[in-house]
């Protein structure tokens, strides 16, 4: 038997096919077409949610995104969904939702206790007490709140869906597929004009779906049927519908979100679950349509008291009825369309109650003009509503349905989103679309107030026509289709002062008309203070069916109008969007791209640990059989480079090239040391400024002809460097002849370091002279190697060695690494990683990025001289301030500690030898340290006050942080070799 | 956003890297006599407008080109934009 | 001929090739470049001497120009990033300096970027949802720089909606090609 | 009238009849001894401070629309002193030390919630840089662990620890960091500051500066000319702007930062988190929701909101490091325009002009500041003379080079 015991007949659902689904574990048949909301009703369950705050039993209230009631936890696992509107889930067969924010069951939900105290929960209670015993708020009240609060629950899981993100671009984009949206479409299609078409529904059409009059004289749904059809054999336009707008941002660009696969158990294999699009448009047409808006009257939130616009859309479109006997409470006449509706489709309608003295007569059902509903009751559900009579007697009326209807408001969300706010119209007593816009944007039908069919089409027509024209598209009107063009007749009418209990406001967040009274008694009068001390309008509705109702009721309490009152604006996103949409494949291990170095195939077969550097995975270190920390593996390769030779990939380093007959003059410029004088075939060590002063970064420029340079720069500034670089020559010094590209990727480039590379170098090299008298410290040459492969060869040392840089271009990087490490057998020679390189650059005492921190000036690494006051460069200016040239400035040194065991920690603080260990008496800080097993010895470098005058001082190394303090001895920042003559050996 | 190019036309904001008031191009006189002062006006008394302003972006993920954009920083709107080494030949600088 | 073995971008020895329906995404790692920057003062010489080896003018902004054994890309002001097959001119570079001299600065270019042809009637659907280009109005012979999973790229139009080169950080030709990939799979459902 | 939960009870009792406005709307007076302007979070602190601490009287707060409508209204809630420089810790310190007894000392549950704020670090430099501040932190008294990734693990199971581009490799966990209901934050310090006589005038703004050789006489406003001793401006997001009627220009440029909050879910997040290596930090807050910022939008702007890169920017960083939050729905972003100034740091300071007071350039660092920077302002503006641990916030540090730059980032202020 049929358990669906309120589907009525017709509807655009397919009857025919069943699909089952499960709500709280319990089973039940829907049809292709429904929503989880219309399958529920259809089954006769009203009670679908619990609110907020008082855990108030509550129904569907709406049929569409603007649901405050019925949300519900859909799915599980990694992909349940918490607080998702029953009203947008599609149904599909196997479909499995839970109700939430309830414990142990919807029926019998413990928390409800909190609505018997309501009265002590009024607004903004909490911001009265929980303030004794002071403790007590942390351990008790807040936890006991946290737990009552929340809605659905996050399940904890990974999310296993992917995302997507894409670019689309249009002359015109129409962002609602009803009546003046498809006329828009048509319109703009037929003109030949490249038009995107976005609706949130899973069925274009909007009302046209969901009301019983006609469009060019068939029914609304056929027309609209008839003109998707049209559209969709239109090269130039494309449907995006389940596409919803979420945001209008500035110079024409909207996002959307498109669910690709909400309405299926699961994506097909390798489809995203949703696509978030970036749609650039010429010009942009609002064509949202309107909201129905309640009237709050005592107990107004029961299971069954709805929307007349719902209820209307349920029996024409879902072929639904929330129950079998439905009364209608009206302001205006289109409350009566439900009515009549309801009535068309058999259901039976026990009143409608309609405030205004002079309503309109209905015909099959009692008409209380001039009468107010002043109550409801029904615990789980509606069972009767208590009225009160122009004649002024109260009676009862039986109902397990309320139609409500307040009036409409047009649907000015994203007119609002670049801070446009809306005015106010007199006649439909709403909001509409303000003067200023977002540019390029323009409004038409229910959305700019034209409210009847013929008004929706006749302003979807004119708005396209208009659009285009300013882009020079001429498009015709043609003929519109016959509509109905009813006039709104309202009477403004928010909330009935009658009545025991609480009138609701905002359903969801559960703020009532006394909250919004005593919010003003308390003087939170203005809009933004109404609604952060009472939560009105801040649920993931965003107030969509509350603010106005709000609104009304301050501008009754303070005796001003409505629009004196204000208005609160809207914000992205129109809709809740999952983050997952937003954040599109960029997550996970693909964050980042990954750059990987010339040698990262060689390095993998041969074991390497990796790391990250920036987007770059650098060797770390390269264990050995028997290797079981990675101490030993890096010992043994700073040793075994120091003894004999090592290889080390640093093609990350950036690399500029410089070209130009001003290359030079240029790079004077830029370096604070001077480069003016540097002979073709020589390096030299380059330190970089910002203009403030500070050090920015440092590396080498190798002279390869006269207008021809090579620049080094460290990995992490590459892009930073080659940006400044930039700066300098097209803003600062326009008409020096230098051009600048990048060539980090082109050249494969490894340090060859230790006493024997000349010697593996010279198997490699085609017949080049490495003796230091041909090629002394600090030359370059360009050379070939290996039989003609083009190379560069640059004599250059971070580790204090004897040592080589060589590059060839990349493709040939795989192949040079096995060539050097196959020629380099006879001297065991190592391949290091960055690990020992940093060891080895802490040894030497040579800064890197912990030393040059953005904050230290080339006095504080010891360079002061360096910088030139012979010329002008990025920085000497503001580098001689007082600030920076104090007499106990900080100085780069190293240091050791005085017992050898003892561990120098990086970010370790400097105190006195004796003393007080605080902030007052800080000396400064270890920027680096390492184990160095040259020395034996855990050793560091770091900053000093004065310390160049501070040698052999014995100082604390404060390191609360983790416990410990050592006594360090301050020493040269070069531990090892410090005058230099390996490398120029 | 969207920045109008003067070579390439509309591209998003995003391609961009954005640094600042467009002064920055006026770089002052190491050896004038005010040196430090002026050095400490142009780095730090940067124009910070409610309303039009020149501005300097770098189209990093386009053609590398600076440019000089005049944009209302109230509204967003772009009135202008142009080469930035345009601009600096015609604020006077040179080598 | 020097004993340096080649590796793709993609570290194979042979380039790889993906196939879906309606859409193939092949490496190619056969073409050499060279960048070209015209010299202060020296725009219009440079012009004339790289049109007299390249055959025909050099493009203008958002341009390509294709001669019989050369092609140019703009790539910015007074600069071109010039194409030729790597077989028979892996020293592109040192060709274009002896023809232009010192009108120009000229830097090998060939082993920064990995290539990638894409082919095949899905290649917008491909491509609308890797970078921010308005790929169904892009005309062949146009190239533009664009950003595809945050990797800086060169989209290159050889036949509007159907056959592109994307030219990007040779460094990350594996996450531009895993990029590549995954999308082509979402958009080709066969 | 004092608040309670006796209060509470009485009033729900009766008809919650008794409650009163928790601020007056008062007329102008034609003068004041001193002249708050700005009715945001530390406008209304200064002013609380200065009645209740430096026992001023005629004190005004002018504000041009509702207060609490600025940066204390739109932030993402936290407070914290876990910074670097000596320039700045002592500050921040003080101002979690006032936090820690502020609802007692106004009589408001601002909803001070010290849960936990924790920095990931993902490499050996960021270890070591978090072991410097951390260290800085503590000889400060403040306090500071370092976690290894265990630690991480026991409080944040959920993060991503075995599918990361950037492995979490630890964390420095600052317990004493937390969040507050940030408009209590306001209304309490207005509650209190209307209590001991000070009048807060709303919808009143400052359209210039009577100033008369050398010393500040005034005030022009929409409602007219209000004389006063000493103006203090605390107008963060409107400092170049309004301190421009003075003939001031700013080391500052106005950019916006977005936050953003997501639908309302049961209790996930315990504490503040931190990602470092990309821009997303979360809380959540006692609604439920998840409240989370990143990085700003890059350009100068006054317009209260911002644009889409950064929105999927931040939100690409938070589903990176957290994978389950693919499923929870964002509710709503909002703009708050900061004061970004040169080096990341802000300035409590005299002006040229005698008898006018600056306060600004916080940078995102504005609202975790607020109690302090009442305070130090008030002190400052009572004494002339700068609070002990606000002396580094000069203007002139610039030109000095005493540069307070916790970021190391200089003269860049969208880096900061």
């Amino acid at each position: 038997m049929n358990s669906q015991t309120n589907r009525l007949n017709g509807g655009l659902v397919d009857q025919g096919q069943s699909l089952s689904f499960t709500f709280d574990g319990k089973r039940y048949q829907g049809h292709p077409g429904d929503t989880l909301a219309s399958a529920l009703l259809a089954n006769g369950v009203r009670l679908m949610g619990r609110s907020f705050k008082y855990h108030r039993p509550r129904g569907v209230l709406t049929s569409g995104s603007e649901e405050p009631n019925a949300l519900v936890e859909l799915r599980s696992g990694g992909r349940q969904e918490p607080n998702t509107r029953a009203t947008v889930a599609e149904l599909y067969d196997g479909l499995q939702a839970n109700s939430q924010n309830r414990w142990p069951s919807l029926k019998r939900d413990v928390l409800s206790v909190n609505d018997l105290f309501s009265n002590f929960l009024t607004a903004g209670f909490y911001y009265k007490t929980f303030m004794w015993p002071k403790a007590f708020w942390e351990k008790l009240y807040e936890p006991i709140i946290r737990n009552a609060a929340g809605l659905g629950r996050v399940s904890g899981e990974d999310d296993p869906d992917a995302y997507d993100k894409g670019f689309l671009h249009c002359d015109l984009l129409v962002i609602g597929a009803g009546p003046a949206g498809l006329m828009a479409a048509l319109t703009a299609g037929r003109a030949g004009a490249r038009v995107i078409l976005a609706d949130e529904d899973f069925v274009l059409g909007g009302r046209l779906n969901a009301e019983s009059f006609e469009l060019g004289g068939m029914a609304g749904s056929d027309w609209a049927a008839q003109a998707v059809a049209e559209l969709s054999a239109m090269d130039n336009v494309r449907l995006l519908p389940r596409t919803t707008v979420i945001g209008a941002f500035d110079h024409g660009i909207y996002g959307a979100v498109e669910r690709v696969a909400d309405h299926l158990p699961t994506p097909a294999e390798g489809q995203p679950r949703q696509i978030m699009w970036r749609i650039y448009s010429k010009r942009a047409l609002l064509c949202a349509g309107a909201m129905e808006r309640p009237i709050a009257f005592a107990n107004n939130d029961r299971p069954g008291i709805m929307m007349a616009g719902a209820v209307r859309a349920y029996a024409n479109r879902w072929a639904v009825t929330p129950h079998q006997q439905v009364a209608v409470f009206t302001n205006n006449d289109d409350g009566h369309r439900t009515a009549a509706d309801l009535i068309a489709k058999g259901v039976q309608v026990s009143a409608v109650i309609d405030t205004r003295a002079d309503a309109p007569a209905v015909e099959g059902a009692e008409l209380f003009a001039g009468a107010q509903v002043i109550g409801s009751k029904g615990r789980l559900g509606l069972e009767t509503v208590t009225i009160r009579t122009a004649q002024g007697f109260t009676r009862d009326i039986i109902c397990g349905g309320l139609a409500v209807s307040g009036g409409w408001n047009p649907n000015v969300h994203l007119t609002c989103h670049q801070r446009g706010r809306p005015q106010w119209d007199e006649n439909l007593a709403a909001f509409v679309p303000g003067e200023t816009l977002p540019v390029g944007m323009s409004v038409a039908g229910a959305a700019a107030g034209a409210m009847s069919t013929h008004g929706a089409v006749q302003t979807g027509a004119e708005g396209a026509i208009a659009a285009l024209g300013d882009l020079g598209i001429t498009a015709k009107a043609g003929d519109l289709p016959q509509a109905e063009d009813a006039p709104v007749n309202l009477q403004p009418f928010w909330h009935v002062s009658e009545g025991k209990g609480r009138a609701w406001l905002d359903q969801q967040n559960d703020v009532t008309v006394k909250d919004v009274k005593l919010a003003h008694q308390e003087n939170y009068v203005s809009v933004e203070h109404l609604k952060r001390y009472t939560t009105l309008g801040m649920a993931t509705d965003q107030g969509k069916t509350s603010n106005m109702g709000g609104l009304a009721v301050m501008a009754e309490m303070t005796g001003k109008s409505i629009p004196e009152t204000g208005t609160t604006i809207f914000r992205p996103p129109y809709t809740p969007v999952p983050m997952g949409t937003l954040a599109g494949r960029a997550v996970g291990r693909h964050f980042h791209p990954v750059r990987q170095t010339p040698s990262h195939k060689w390095a993998t077969e041969h074991g390497a640990v990796f790391t990250e550097v920036g987007d770059w995975l650098r060797a770390q270190w390269f264990p050995q059989p028997g290797e079981t920390h990675w101490r030993q593996s890096v010992d043994r390769e700073v040793l075994q480079t120091r003894a004999s030779v090592g290889v080390c990939d640093v093609t990350t380093l950036g690399k500029i090239d410089v070209q130009g007959a001003d290359a030079a003059a240029f790079l004077n410029k830029i370096y604070a040391n001077g480069f003016a004088k540097l002979a073709v075939g020589k390096v030299r060590y380059g330190l970089m400024l910002r203009e403030d002063g500070i050090a920015y970064d440092d590396g080498t420029a190798a002279r390869l002809a006269e207008d021809h340079f090579v620049v080094t720069t460290t990995t992490a500034n590459a892009v930073l460097v080659y940006r400044q670089m930039e700066f300098a020559r097209q803003c600062l010094w326009p008409d020096l002849d230098v051009q600048l590209i990048s060539t980090t990727e082109a050249w494969a480039q490894y340090a060859v370091a230790g006493p024997n590379s000349r010697a593996l170098l010279e198997k490699i090299v085609d017949d080049v002279d490495l003796s230091s008298e041909a090629f002394p410290f600090m030359a370059c040459a360009e050379i070939t190697v290996c039989g003609g492969c083009r190379a560069r060869l640059f004599r250059i040392s971070f580790s204090g060695e004897l040592a080589y840089e060589i590059a060839v271009p990349t493709r040939y990087g795989d192949a040079l690494m096995r060539r050097l490490m196959e020629a380099g057998e006879e001297f065991d020679v190592v391949p290091y990683g960055t690990e020992a390189l940093g060891v080895m650059r802490i040894e030497k005492g040579h800064a890197a990025g912990n030393e040059m921190n953005g904050t230290t000036t080339a006095l504080n690494l010891g360079m002061g001289r360096m910088v030139s006051k012979k010329k002008d460069c990025v920085g000497n200016t503001l580098s001689e301030r007082d600030g920076l040239n104090m007499a106990d400035a900080l100085r780069l040194v190293g240091f050791k500690p005085v017992d050898a065991n003892e561990t120098v920690a990086a970010g370790g603080h400097l105190m006195n030898a004796d003393g007080p260990v605080d902030a007052a008496h800080d000396q400064g800080y270890v920027t680096s340290a390492a184990y160095s097993p040259v020395l034996q010895s855990s050793i560091g470098i770091g900053y000093l006050k004065n310390g160049a005058e501070r040698m052999g001082e014995v100082l604390r190394l404060a390191n609360p942080l983790e416990g410990s303090e050592v006594k360090v001895e301050v020493v040269s920042a070069h531990f090892v070799d410090p005058e230099g003559g390996r490398q120029r050996a | 956003m969207i920045i109008n190019h003067p070579l390439l036309g509309p591209r998003d904001a995003q391609e961009f890297v954005y640094l600042g008031d467009a002064t920055l191009i006026e770089r002052p006189d190491w050896q004038a006599e005010n040196a430090a002062e002026a050095f400490h006006d142009y780095l730090y008394l940067r124009d910070n407008p409610a309303g039009a302003h020149r501005e300097l972006w770098y189209h990093e993920q386009g053609d590398r080109s600076w440019l000089v954009v005049t944009r209302n920083t109230l509204t967003h709107e772009i009135t202008s934009v142009e080469l930035a080494r345009d601009v600096a030949r015609a604020k006077g600088r040179g080598r | 001929m020097h004993k340096l073995k080649p590796i793709t971008p993609l570290g194979g020895t042979e380039p790889k090739v993906d196939s879906f329906p309606g859409l193939t995404i092949t490496e190619n790692p056969t073409r050499a470049l060279a960048s070209l920057s015209a010299r202060l003062g020296h725009e219009s010489d440079c012009a004339t001497k790289a049109r007299d080896l390249i055959g025909v003018d050099l493009p203008g902004p958002g341009q390509t120009a294709a001669g019989q054994t050369y092609s140019a890309i703009w790539i910015g002001p007074d600069s071109w990033m010039i194409d030729a097959d790597h077989a028979s001119h892996e020293i592109l570079a040192a060709e274009l300096k002896a023809a232009v001299g010192d009108t120009a600065s000229v830097v090998e270019q060939t082993d920064g970027w990995c290539r990638f042809d894409v082919s095949g009637p899905a290649v917008c659907d491909l491509f609308e949802r890797l970078c921010n280009v308005d790929i169904r109005a892009m005309q062949a012979g146009t190239a533009t720089r664009c950003s595809i999973h945050h990797i800086g790229c060169y989209l290159w139009c050889h036949e509007a909606g159907t056959a592109f080169s994307v030219l990007g950080l040779r460094s990350s030709a594996g996450s531009l090609h895993h990029g590549l990939v995954e999308i082509a799979q979402a958009v080709c459902t066969a | 009238m004092r608040y309670s939960g006796f209060r509470v009870i009485k009033e729900a009792l009766t008809g919650h009849k008794g409650w009163t406005p928790a601020w007056r709307d008062p007329e102008p007076q034609a003068e004041y001894d001193i002249i708050v302007v700005g009715g945001g979070g530390h406008g209304l602190a200064t002013a609380y401070y200065l009645a209740k601490e430096f026992g001023e009287a005629r004190i005004a707060v002018l504000e041009k629309g509702w207060i609490g409508g600025g940066n204390v209204g739109r932030n993402t809630t936290i407070i914290r002193s876990n910074y670097l420089l000596d320039g700045n810790e002592p500050f921040y310190e003080m101002s979690l030390k006032l936090w820690e007894g502020l609802e007692q000392d106004f009589n408001f549950n601002a909803m001070v919630s010290q849960r936990g704020i924790l920095n990931l670090v993902h490499t050996d430099a960021q270890r070591d840089a978090a072991r410097r501040r951390g260290n800085a932190m503590i000889l400060n008294g403040s306090d500071a662990e370092l976690l290894d990734v265990a630690g991480v693990k026991a409080m944040y199971p959920f993060l991503n620890f075995d599918n990361a581009r950037f492995p979490i490799k630890g964390g420095l966990l600052h317990r004493r960091g937390g969040t507050v209901r940030h408009d209590a934050v306001a209304w309490g310090y207005a509650r209190g500051a209307d209590q001991r006589g000070v009048d807060i005038i709303q919808n009143c703004e400052v359209t210039g500066f009577r100033i008369e050789n050398g010393k500040v006489l005034g005030v022009e406003t929409s409602r007219g000319y209000i004389g006063a001793k000493k103006v203090g401006v605390a107008v963060a997001g409107s400092s170049s702007r309004v301190m421009e009627k003075a003939g001031m220009r700013l080391p500052i440029e106005s950019h916006v930062l977005q936050a953003f909050v997501s639908e309302g879910l049961k209790p996930v997040i315990p504490g503040v988190i931190t990602f470092g290596a990309g821009h997303f930090y979360c809380s959540q807050s006692d609604k439920g929701g998840l409240v989370f910022g990143g990085d700003i939008d890059m350009y100068n702007t006054y317009a209260q909101r911002g644009n889409l890169p950064v929105v999927e920017d931040v939100i690409q960083s938070g589903v990176a490091l957290i994978p389950a939050l693919g499923r929870v729905r964002l509710l709503r972003g909002w703009g708050g325009v900061m004061d970004m100034s040169m080096d990341g740091s802000p300035f409590i300071d005299r002006t040229h002009i005698d008898g006018l007071y600056f306060n600004g350039g916080w940078c995102y660092g504005g609202f975790k500041a607020t109690p302090a920077s009442g305070m130090c302002f008030a002190h400052l503006l009572s004494t002339d003379r700068p609070h002990e641990v606000a002396t580094a916030y000069r203007l002139d540090r610039f030109r000095t080079g005493h540069i307070i730059d916790e970021k190391g980032m200089g003269a860049q202020p969208n880096l900061h």
